[in-house]
């Protein structure tokens, strides 16, 4: 991500930096690269937890909630269409957004966003040096 | 309440009459737009307003705007030094400063980050164009802008200067 | 509040299924209608798939993604300013009201608190931007029904908490007031006294729409026992808010959670209907917008003298870690799940919308239901498309 | 019609009649869009209403008609175009039928038939076919719905609507409108005759019957579900547009505007005041100026009714269509028949 402060941080010669596309594991603390978590609430009690769960790098599948609390099933949708988790037991996994056609999980990190693709980023122009100063010319 | 129970179909029907009275004798609430203008308030975000000299073209407003609309370009000069003899000083001269009202969101992020105070908020919001592409107000027109902006309203009781 | 007798209850499930029943006799071949995502009656672009048997519903199936913008792809490319800019736009009409549960969530991760004034000024434009949202959703529910006066009524008086908005914040609709340990400014002179009339004006539309719309019978024979949902229900698809309030459920965020906020600075009375129905749902919204005036009120004689910002570095990097804070938004609970990675923007946040869960009860709730009803319970859940799509 | 004191020829009192119908027509209806629809609407709504289209907006109209005569007027492709045609003329038409009946003045009749209500009435369910046509020309779902409410709503108010004229037929002794006119101001209210006998005293529950099938048959918003805005866009007018629209809404408020002349003909004495006033005592001995000041009484008795339509029309949401139909099915018929019987009764009493 271009970093929107301090002007000397990135030099406008360089080519633009990579983002990381390199997974980094368990941010939020699990293992593996994906990991599922559901937040259930008592509404008597006032008492809500957050359940987390790994979910296996190679086979990104995990049971689905939905016999239980009819509410996941949505979200079960969504989580699977934006992040390709399979939910097994789910009664109708269709893509909840996207249309049915659309290949590729836009939520994963690796997942290009093309808005930011296609238009120059108009911060990576910089007051260019003094012209008699250097000779190599920027602009 | 002590009244009989009016049958609330013909209380609906005496609150539109009511109504209609108040506004056939006191007038209706909506302003006439070409004839009568309403004045936004004093913090109404209506336009950016660019004051030239404060400008260094420290790029940092380019940077944190969210929607990629503002767009400067500049050069280094030397400027006549402050004091007699100084020597002359390294000075960004603004080259061009435009913003496309097109793509702006409003969001203030610019004005509110700018650490030399070169922008300012307007409540001016008549300049809407035919032709989309003149919504990209160069350097000149966003000086225009700067005779039109408040000064800023002073605070309620009890808030304390930052 | 009269209480639907079990009696009733079990009349109007006893004739659905009667014409159910009726229907499967003659085999009428069915016609799929398309209340389409252009439709006047979905507030935005939701399109209902249901297909009818004569005027009454079969089956019903909405099918969202219309307005679907990834906000949550966009956070990732974003610093935590331009996210509260971009996320006051989920429910757009009461906006103040999304930006609050995403500062606290990085206010939590940072283990900083905005100071007392900023708090109360906070939960102030909070409510002005629930009386905001709701007085509208008052007005649109008669357009649903029919009525075209309480419309217009509703706008004029919502005009005035905008402008009281605009006055404060600079934004009618986008406010972008908000800033990780407090406000952006404090309130411009004048602005209490004034809020104080506002507040006077919406307590009279609120008693002028109960006289124009919920004391006529005809209203009331088109809302009472029309799309009921039972509490245990309610609670299995998640709804929140007053859909869950209207069913008998007795769950109010701002009084069952300590927050950041000064909810419990004030006494206000949590409203909850038994019914459960589409009348009981509008009713439960009335007395809302009549508690938010009164929180208001109270709220404008205890704002504590002092600064509106804590000691904050100007560029902010969020602390590693991850933080989940959610506030009674207008439309019901909403949530954000905010994952901070040390950087300058946050690195995942998961947006827990209202209207998503209120929405899905949809399919359950109309099925067996006439035509002119769907408009009725949609209008009686409330839900704004921003919300639901994200 | 020679009352110009000069012999006008058969075919100059046939162009004279048609232009008095389009007049009877299409003033009535111009006034009432401008005076209901686009000022008191607003004035309900604390709004001001269109102001800019000549003073107080009162062009405002001539704006309308000229925008939409120049849309283009668009015939659905899959629509079964003959009919989708035809259909905004079947209703206009059943609004200019029914003026023929009604009359002005003592000579200021277009047509005295003897049976003047029965065809009156037999007329008015004429539109039903119009919208019904409409409805399923067009080709799409949203109007087929509105077509079919619109069908099961107008003939279930044909009936209360019918019976009501029928309690005022038989105090009036006559279906001649004009008979009926004379007998409301002839009459006296025990022997006081200086308020004529409008049959609204008399006849109160058949007013109010009247007055709600009339709501009905214009589909006005209680009774709005054919053209129910939220649920089916526009009811059957969803795919007109251009000029068929605009005959379409011509046709709503001219046949509000015509229901409402039928109805202070029936209920408030029609075009003539209480004979009393002038000493007159039969339908002969009325003055030539009545011709003149008849059509301006007709007129403001009509705003007078229209303005309670319109009332009803702004402050009301709606109903669901079997909750329409058991109201007008389970309440208003057999009141319409109480009504009738009870008015059998005392007449034959008295």
């Amino acid at each position: 991500m271009p970093s929107p402060y301090g002007k000397g941080e990135d030099d406008p010669t360089a080519d633009p930096v990579e983002p990381d596309t390199e997974i980094v594991q368990g941010v939020a603390g699990g293992e593996t690269r994906l990991q599922v978590f559901a937040r259930v609430k008592d509404l008597d009690r006032h008492v809500g937890i957050t359940i987390k769960a790994d979910v296996a790098d190679d086979q990104p599948v995990i049971d689905s909630w939905s016999d239980v609390y009819v509410g996941a099933n949505w979200h079960e949708r969504e989580c699977h269409e934006m992040f390709g988790i399979g939910f097994n037991g789910h009664p109708d996994l269709r893509n909840m957004y996207l249309p049915t056609d659309f290949e590729g999980f836009p939520l994963r990190k690796d997942f290009p966003l093309l808005a930011r693709m296609v238009k120059p980023w108009p911060g990576i122009v910089d007051v260019e040096q003094m012209p008699a100063d250097d000779d190599e010319d920027t602009k | 309440m002590a009244k009989p129970k009016v049958p609330g179909v013909f209380k609906g029907m005496g609150i539109t009459l009511g109504i209609f009275a108040r506004t056939v004798t006191k007038g209706a609430n909506t302003v006439q737009y070409p004839r009568e203008k309403e004045t936004p308030p004093v913090r109404a975000r209506g336009v950016i307003a660019l004051h030239q000299d404060n400008c260094t073209s420290c790029m940092l407003c380019v940077r944190s705007c969210p929607d990629w609309c503002i767009y400067i370009e500049g050069h280094k000069q030397l400027a006549p030094p402050r004091r007699a003899g100084g020597k002359p000083r390294q000075v960004n001269h603004l080259d061009r400063f435009d913003i496309d009202y097109a793509l702006c969101m409003y969001c203030g992020i610019c004005v509110e980050v700018c650490p030399f105070d070169a922008l300012f908020w307007s409540p001016e919001f008549e300049y809407s164009e035919p032709r989309i592409a003149d919504l990209l107000h160069d350097k000149s027109k966003l000086s225009e802008w700067m005779e039109t902006v408040p000064e800023a309203p002073e605070l309620e009781t009890g808030a304390q200067k930052k | 509040m009269t209480v639907l007798s079990d009696r009733q209850q079990l009349s109007y499930i006893a004739s659905q299924a009667a014409d159910a029943r009726l229907n499967v006799e003659l085999e009428t071949e069915g016609m799929t209608l398309n209340i389409g995502p252009q439709h006047p009656a979905t507030h935005g672009t939701l399109r209902i798939i249901c297909r009818l048997d004569g005027e009454q519903v079969v089956w019903a199936e909405p099918s969202c993604g219309y307005m679907h913008r990834g906000y949550e792809k966009l956070t990732e490319v974003r610093t935590f300013p331009q996210v509260t800019a971009l996320v006051n736009r989920i429910d757009w009409l009461g906006s103040f009201a999304n930006e609050v549960p995403f500062i606290l969530a990085a206010e939590k991760l940072m283990e900083i608190e905005a100071p007392p004034r900023a708090q109360v000024i906070r939960t102030i434009l909070f409510e002005l931007s629930r009386i905001a949202n709701v007085s509208l959703f008052l007005g649109d529910l008669g357009v649903q029904m029919g009525a075209i006066t309480p419309v217009f009524l509703a706008f004029r008086d919502r005009e005035y908490v905008l402008n009281l908005i605009e006055g404060a914040t600079g934004g009618r609709f986008h406010p972008n007031f908000d800033r990780i340990g407090g406000l952006k400014d404090d309130l411009p002179k004048g602005w209490i006294d004034e809020t104080r009339q506002t507040v006077i004006k919406l307590r009279e539309f609120c008693d002028t729409i109960e006289d124009l719309l919920f004391g006529n019978e005809i209203f009331q024979s088109r809302t009472r026992g029309i799309g009921i949902i039972p509490a245990d229900i309610a609670k299995d698809y998640g709804l929140s808010g007053a859909n869950l309030r209207a069913s008998g459920v007795d769950y109010d965020l701002r009084r069952d959670q300590e927050i950041a906020m000064s909810w419990d600075k004030v006494d206000f009375k949590v409203w909850t209907h038994p019914d459960g129905d589409s009348f009981a749902r509008c009713w439960v919204r009335l007395q809302e917008t009549r508690e938010s005036c009164k929180i208001v009120e109270q709220l404008l004689d205890q704002i504590p003298a002092g600064p509106v910002m804590t000691k904050v570095p100007r560029i902010i990097k969020v602390p590693e870690g991850e933080a989940y804070v959610s506030t009674e938004n207008p439309l019901g609970e909403m949530g954000y799940y905010v994952v901070s990675k040390g950087d300058l923007g946050p690195f995942r946040v998961k947006i827990r919308s209202a209207s998503f869960n209120n929405i899905s009860i949809v399919p359950w709730a109309l099925k067996g239901v006439y035509v002119p009803d769907i408009i009725t319970i949609l209008a009686s859940l409330y839900f704004i498309l921003g919300d639901i799509d994200r | 019609m020679s009352m110009l004191a000069v012999e006008i020829p058969y075919w100059g009192q046939s162009l004279l009649r048609v232009l008095g119908g389009l007049a009877a027509v299409l003033l009535p209806a111009g006034a009432i869009v401008y005076l209901f629809l686009f000022k008191m609407m607003s004035f309900m709504q604390s709004r001001l209403g269109p102001m800019e289209a000549g003073p107080f907006g009162s062009l405002q109209l001539v704006a309308e008609v000229g925008k939409w005569m120049q849309k283009e007027d668009l015939v659905p492709e899959a629509a079964d175009k003959r009919i989708f045609k035809m259909a905004p003329l079947v209703v206009l038409l059943s609004t200019f039928l029914l003026v023929a009946v009604v009359p002005f003045g003592p000579d200021a009749w277009f047509t005295n038939f003897s049976v003047g209500v029965f065809y009156g009435l037999a007329v008015a369910s004429v539109s039903v076919l119009g919208i019904l046509i409409a409805g399923w020309a067009s080709a799409n779902k949203y109007s087929l719905l509105g077509g079919l409410r619109a069908a099961g709503q107008l003939i279930a108010y044909e009936l209360p609507m019918v019976l009501a004229t029928l309690g005022v037929v038989i105090q009036a002794e006559s279906m001649n409108l004009q008979d009926i006119v004379v007998a409301q101001n002839t009459g006296e209210i025990f022997g006081f005759g200086g308020l004529g006998n409008p049959f609204i005293l008399t006849q109160i529950i058949g007013f109010l019957i009247f007055m709600i099938a009339v709501q009905a048959e214009l589909s006005q918003t209680p009774f709005d579900m054919p053209i129910a805005e939220s649920e089916l866009v526009s009811g059957y007018m969803t795919e007109y547009s251009g000029f068929r629209f605009l005959i379409f809404f011509i046709a709503e408020f001219a046949t509000a505007g015509v229901f409402a002349m039928i109805a202070s003909v029936l209920f408030l004495g029609g075009w003539g005041v209480p004979f009393e006033w002038f000493s007159w005592d039969t339908i002969d001995s009325v003055d030539d100026w009545m011709n003149v000041a008849g059509p301006l009484i007709m007129f403001t008795k009509m705003l007078a009714l229209t303005f309670i339509i319109m009332w009803v029309r702004f402050s009301f949401p709606r109903f669901r269509e079997d909750q329409l139909q058991t109201f007008a099915w389970k309440i208003l018929i057999p009141l319409a028949l109480a009504n009738t019987a009870i008015t059998a009764i005392l007449k034959v009493a008295f």
